[in-house]
């Protein structure tokens, strides 16, 4: 292994890890907030990168395509939220768990009632489109620099968000007790609707800035959302810092991972660990931390 | 039956009698604790004697309750020993040390709130017994089981709570839907259920009405003697009517320790405690 | 970061909540009328089926397909192919009118196994065709052969059911696996690689693929790799790929990883620069959409494309554009293909196929005119076909399409045959 | 009553000669017997366990593999199944169980995906693809499983041994000791009673019984694959369990059976079959807070 492709590995697992994140933190907000368990955050991401790809081909600028997409997002988010995931706050994980799972199941099959079932089409924007060089012989596509950019941009406003701002007060105070937030004269509802927008948000950018790299179809969230609950359970749920740890960590022990233990395991053990790495290590850290690396509850 | 129960019998027994001079039953030495720069458990040092009512008291945030956990190892102290019948316990596990003869109740009752009564009361028989690896024989139908569970409801006077009603028909409600005196009581029998050597009690009268208060102190009166009793509790009339010996507890650290009368006059505890009603 | 503090409840409810407000009593009430009476019919089904009376008049073909589930793009496009052979059909099955019962598999063994006893019990079908994929495949041909009916397979091949466990009840009308790729590897040596680099998802059909492009390359593997089948991020398997020094990738990847696949090779800058190669299940017409510009220049063989040159397929090309706007891909194909087979077969033996020595051999014959063009059977009942190569092209319109570079493989039968105990 | 009128209904269906309904019956006494086990985690234990397809795939996979090395009675395969499964719930069990909550239901979808992604490695075993069972399971005297009617009546069977078995389990001492675990687990260990061991044994059981289960699917389907392990699967039985109510042992029994219907109708009448099941799911939450089982204990109380 060439220090040149170790480095690039780095910068792929980083940004594979900072996608998780932006889903992963998502996970862990809604938790955190309003205890929620949300199987349907994958479908959030894939209609992220619905909407995009439908927004793309009526408008042409990029970055108008881009507001349109998280705003249709965010109608989406507002809809589901006093529908079905209001009533499930005050419910047990287990009917989360079921009611969330149904909404996934739902909204994955009535994208295809809309879009159909062949997958659907979003380019970069043209000034993404190009490599970087890295060293003189590896270049690197600026638009994967510019998805892990974007997402640690959201992740740095997340943070001022929640450390800076009156409503990231109100959010980690709701977190902290409801009631309480609700006596004090804060629409808690409200704020719970905010929290759902923007832990959907999240998702959807991911899913926005996945679009052009990944197929736009059916379900293509949901083998993210399952790493993203290992990270958020190998984070331990409901820490931030755990999800953004968790996150790197997945995504550099995975795509080293790839290229490591078939070499040392040879292929067909070495291929077994490598898929099922990330669920070794989330087993790894329970036998050792049972609530996660940064996780001080039982949850 | 086991060996463990026949010396817990015993223990119940012969408690009766003043012990001053006999060994602790439970003794805490120099216990510490901190969470971060805040010490809630500061060299605490008291002992329970067999058959005595040692109340602890204290003004709010002074570390009663941790204490408490300490005690029953839901909390683990940072420095000091617990010692219980002779025996250094502060390294078992909750579970381990109730199985030696401590019994605790919660400010907050804790109980089995989908099943009766009965059989919150069966379950702590079941403990005593061992028997929980049994697989096939009914609880329900378990003759043995159902006379140990009354026999524990009946001795606080929760008999009733499970009886059928006028028309003879049986409705069997899950003790989550008892008043909050008769969790009180229901929790007080499952501890007595295991046949302890000690109870540990955290606010009995906390939250209950005038008649469920004056059932409790009476209760309690009729356990003092037969076990040893470290009795936390805010309501302090009924505490000097109740304790043989009082240790009061400010800001994590004890400072005075001795009987009801002494306590009533020293200085120190008129000032930092009690000073705050007079 | 600020560790969020949450409740900490696990809630885990008893099942005695009593009922709240009344408004909800009522939605409540029309809930469990609807429960209960999915209950009774769910079981009362049983019941009423066994009245259902036989109609042997007429020919009762099964059509199973992956219609739902994630791979339904294959099902739908299976479909199509499907409902246009109908037309063509007139109605009619070698002059025999016949009626379609539709099954969904789902892309789900399990759940193919369940349809499949649903037509053949329930609805006793007389033949049954169609079928998505491989390890559809697999769990589909016991109950079949159990039920003696015979089998037309519209897609895939897996190796073990062309050799060991060959079906006399199964036909393939499609392809083994195999052959979507024969003669690629010669092909590839021969277009000047050297050092070839191949990767594939991690199951049996992707082993299957890229096995058969190795053989007769002769310059240097470099690498053999596989990825979960989940897997649509590949960067860091370009970024091996680059590393390794390869000069060309032959890489399977068919449905949503291929197109991610094809997409970050192209944002990678490697297009041009590095030779991809595949099969058909990487680039075709129901993924086009999707991989746009970025398939241009990608090689594939098939053994079916649009761009074949016969009568039969530019009547079957020219009239699934009008239908449904683009080229058709290999599936619908395929599918079209089975349907003609199956005609000619009943044509053969007259409408009695109940006769099922006469009707086996009638199949075998496969005397039909197939839009891939030479086609007849081996013995273990596998095509003997040819395999094209082709490249992705531009349309002046902007559209794509696959233009024949070469056959890569004549008459080629697939490797297994010998295993088959059938003659 | 209405049991006895769907079991009645279950026994005379395979008399009728219509193997589809036979087998339908079939399918649904094993989903009944994977859906029970399940409920002595969710249930009785609290223990939402979101990975218990891997008992059901290490049952199937057990069926398929023994009659490789020629074994095929029915005596040999269930109790080296059960075993199995016991010992893959002792090994996953004992790490998962120190987890609680939202962690347990991810570590037990963890260890059920190691599981998964082992048997989609074995590429002796088709891999991904999966294998054709090499011959069924016989009963003692010879019967086959493969035969539909043998396996309805035999999985009936199991079914109705399993409500009984698990209805004495959740009644027994240890049954007891369980429930007050889930109920207040504070309050066992001041006790004296640490829930683990008893977790660990309840685990284990459902685990095995769930094996049994697997072994029924794979003589129903005749073939094994990574497919039935599947993330999927572990939440079909989820849902089988909360459809029909938690802690009642029959209510998911009714679940499992309302399930398999419900995928019927529901696909046989339109190709988005799985918007309508997850409508279905939400409302099922939402709305019907009791569950079928709560539905028809309880109809007549309000």
């Amino acid at each position: 292994m060439t220090a040149g492709l170790v480095l690039e590995q780095a910068f792929n697992g980083l940004q594979f890890g900072m996608v998780l994140f932006l889903m992963a933190v998502g996970v862990t907000l809604a938790f955190g907030v309003m205890n929620l368990i949300n199987l349907a955050h994958g479908s959030m991401l894939m209609l992220g990168a619905y909407f995009i790809a439908a927004a793309a081909q009526k408008i042409t600028a990029y970055p108008l395509a881009f507001v349109a997409a998280l705003m249709l997002t965010a109608v989406a988010a507002v809809l589901l939220e006093v529908v079905v995931m209001r009533p499930l706050y005050r419910m047990g994980h287990l009917d989360q768990v079921l009611a969330t799972f149904g909404v996934s199941i739902a909204v994955n099959e009535a994208v295809i009632m809309v879009w159909g079932r062949e997958a659907m089409f979003v380019a970069p924007p043209d000034w993404l489109d190009g490599t970087v060089a890295l060293t003189e012989t590896i270049s690197y596509p600026l638009y994967r620099l510019a998805i892990t950019a974007v997402a640690a941009l959201a992740g740095l406003a997340l943070w001022l968000l929640l450390a800076r701002t009156r409503l990231g007060m109100r959010i980690r105070a709701g977190a902290e007790n409801g009631d309480i937030v609700g006596a004090l004269g804060v629409n808690v509802r409200l704020l719970f609707i905010g929290v759902f927008v923007i832990s959907s948000l999240l998702a959807a950018l991911g899913g926005v800035m996945l679009g052009p790299l990944i197929a736009v179809q059916s379900g293509m969230g949901d083998p993210l959302l399952i790493l993203a609950l290992a990270v958020v359970v190998i984070g331990g749920v409901g820490s931030l810092k755990g999800a953004l740890v968790a996150s790197l960590a997945v995504g550099l022990i995975d795509t080293f991972g790839r290229m490591i233990w078939p070499q040392w395991l040879g292929d067909v053990v070495g291929n077994i660990v490598a898929n099922a790495s990330v669920y070794i290590l989330m087993a790894l850290v329970i036998a050792v931390r049972p609530s996660g690396l940064y996780g001080n509850h039982a949850a | 039956m086991s060996m463990q129960a026949l010396d817990q019998s015993e223990a119940v027994q012969t408690g009766a009698y003043d012990r001053s001079g006999e060994a602790p039953l439970l003794e805490v030495r120099n216990l510490v604790k901190r969470f971060g720069a805040l010490v809630v458990t500061d060299q605490v040092s008291l002992s329970v004697r067999p058959g005595e009512l040692h109340a602890l008291i204290g003004p709010n945030g002074a570390g009663k309750s941790c204490l408490i956990g300490q005690i029953t190892g839901e909390l683990r102290p940072d420095a000091g020993e617990v010692h219980f019948r002779g025996e250094r316990v502060d390294a078992l596990a909750v579970p381990e040390r109730a199985r030696r003869g401590l019994a605790r109740a919660y400010q907050v009752p804790r109980l089995f709130g989908s099943l009766t009564p009965e059989a919150n009361a069966a379950v702590a028989e079941i403990s005593r017994q061992r028997s929980g690896f049994r697989f096939w024989r009914r609880a329900s139908t378990d003759r043995a089981l159902a006379i140990a569970a009354r026999a524990a409801l009946d001795r606080v006077g929760l008999g009733r709570v499970d009886a059928p009603d006028p028309a003879g028909r049986h409705h069997p409600r899950p003790a989550g839907l008892l008043a909050h005196g008769d969790k009180r009581l229901l929790e007080l029998a499952m501890g007595f259920a295991s046949e302890p050597a000690m109870l540990l009690l955290d606010e009995p009268l906390a939250g209950l009405g005038p008649a469920d208060s004056a059932a409790m102190v009476s209760l309690l009166r009729s356990l003092k003697g037969r076990y040893g009793i470290l009795l936390v509790e805010h309501d302090v009339e009924a505490v000097f009517a109740l304790a043989d010996r009082i240790s009061v507890l400010v800001g994590g650290r004890l400072i005075a320790s001795g009987p009801a009368a002494l306590i009533r006059t020293d200085p120190r505890v008129r000032t930092a405690y009690l000073g705050e009603d007079a | 970061m600020h560790p969020m503090v949450r409740r900490s409840a696990f809630a885990m409810r008893v099942a005695t909540v009593p009922a709240a407000c009344p408004a909800r009593s009522a939605i409540k009430a029309s809930v469990a009328a609807a429960f209960t009476a999915i209950l009774v019919v769910s079981t009362a089904l049983g019941v009423a089926g066994t009245a259902r009376a036989q109609a042997p008049a007429s020919i009762r073909l099964g059509f199973i397909a992956a219609m739902s589930g994630p791979l339904s793009v294959v099902g739908a496009e299976q479909k199509r192919g499907f409902d246009l052979a109908l037309d063509h059909l007139g109605g009619k099955l070698g002059g025999i009118p016949f009626e379609v019962i539709q099954g969904d598999s789902k892309a789900n063994p399990t759940a193919t196994v369940q349809e499949l006893s649903r037509l053949i019990d329930k609805d006793r079908v007389d033949i049954i065709t169609g079928l998505s994929t491989s390890n559809e495949l697999v769990a589909a041909i016991k109950p079949i052969s159990d039920a003696r009916l015979f089998f037309i397979g519209m897609n895939g091949g897996p190796a073990v059911l062309a050799g060991e466990q060959c079906s006399p009840w199964y036909f393939n009308a499609s392809f083994q696996n195999g052959q979507l790729t024969a003669g690629m590897g010669a092909y590839m040596a021969k277009a000047g690689v050297k050092k070839l680099y191949l990767m594939g998802m991690d199951y049996e059909a992707g082993h299957e693929h890229t096995e058969a492009a190795k053989k007769g390359f002769t310059g240097e593997v470099v690498a053999h790799a596989f990825t979960p089948i989940p897997q649509v991020d590949f960067a860091a398997d370009i970024a091996r790929i680059r590393a390794s020094g390869a000069d060309g990738v032959f890489a399977f990847y068919p449905g949503a990883p291929g197109i991610a696949f094809v997409r970050q090779w192209n944002q990678a800058g490697l297009n041009g620069k590095i030779a991809l190669f595949s099969n058909i299940a990487l680039s075709e017409p129901t993924v086009f959409q999707a991989q746009g510009k970025t398939a241009l220049g990608i090689v594939v063989s098939a053994n079916y494309f649009a761009g074949i040159d016969n009568p039969r397929n530019r009547r079957f090309v020219q009239d699934f554009r009008a239908k449904f706007g683009r080229d058709p891909a290999s599936y619908a194909g395929l599918a079209y293909d089975s349907m003609m087979l199956i005609d000619a077969a009943v044509r053969e033996v007259k409408g009695n196929i109940r006769d099922q020595t006469a009707f086996r051999a009638a199949l075998r014959h496969a005397n039909f005119e197939s839009v891939r063009g030479p086609f007849r059977f081996n013995a273990n009942q596998q095509p003997i076909q040819n395999t094209y190569v082709t490249q992705v092209d531009q349309r002046p319109d902007g559209s794509l399409w696959l233009r024949q570079l070469s056959v890569a493989a004549e008459n080629a039968p697939d490797e297994f045959a010998s295993r088959c105990s059938m003659k | 009553m209405l049991l006895g009128l769907l079991l009645a209904v279950a026994l005379i269906v395979p008399l009728l000669g219509q193997p589809y309904y036979t087998r339908l019956v079939a399918r649904m006494a094993i989903f009944g017997i994977a859906a029970l086990s399940l409920d002595l985690l969710v249930g009785y234990a609290g223990l939402v366990s979101f990975g218990h397809a891997a008992f059901f795939g290490i049952g199937v996979y057990c069926a398929g593999l023994l009659p490789m090395m020629g074994v095929q009675q029915v005596w040999v395969i269930v109790p080296v199944a059960m075993l199995v499964a016991a010992l893959y719930g002792a090994l996953s069990g004992l790490i998962s169980l120190r987890a609680s909550g939202l962690y347990f239901i991810f570590i037990t979808l963890a260890f059920a995906e190691i599981v998964f992604y082992i048997a989609q490695g074995l590429r002796m075993l088709g891999g991904d693809d999966g294998f054709r069972l090499p011959a069924p399971t016989l009963l003692p005297g010879g019967a086959s499983l493969a035969n539909p009617v043998v396996l309805a009546y035999t999985m009936l069977a199991a079914l109705v041994l399993a409500v009984w078995v698990a209805r004495r389990l959740s009644e027994s001492h240890f049954g007891q000791v369980v429930v007050a675990a889930r109920d207040n687990e504070t309050r066992l260990r001041a006790m004296g009673l640490s829930p683990y061991p008893y977790r660990l044994a309840l685990y284990m059981i459902a685990s095995a019984l769930c094996a049994l289960a697997g072994v029924g699917f794979a003589n129903l389907v005749e073939y094994a694959s990574p497919a039935s392990m599947s993330w999927v699967v572990s939440g079909e039985f989820l849902f089988m369990v909360i459809l029909g109510s938690a802690a009642t042992i029959v209510g998911p029994v009714l679940g499992a059976v309302v399930f398999v219907g419900l995928e019927q109708l529901l696909s046989a009448v339109t190709e988005h079959w799985l918007f309508w099941l997850g409508i279905v799911l939400v409302l099922r939450v939402l709305l019907l807070r009791q569950g079928i089982h709560g539905l028809l204990a309880g109809g007549g109380q309000r």
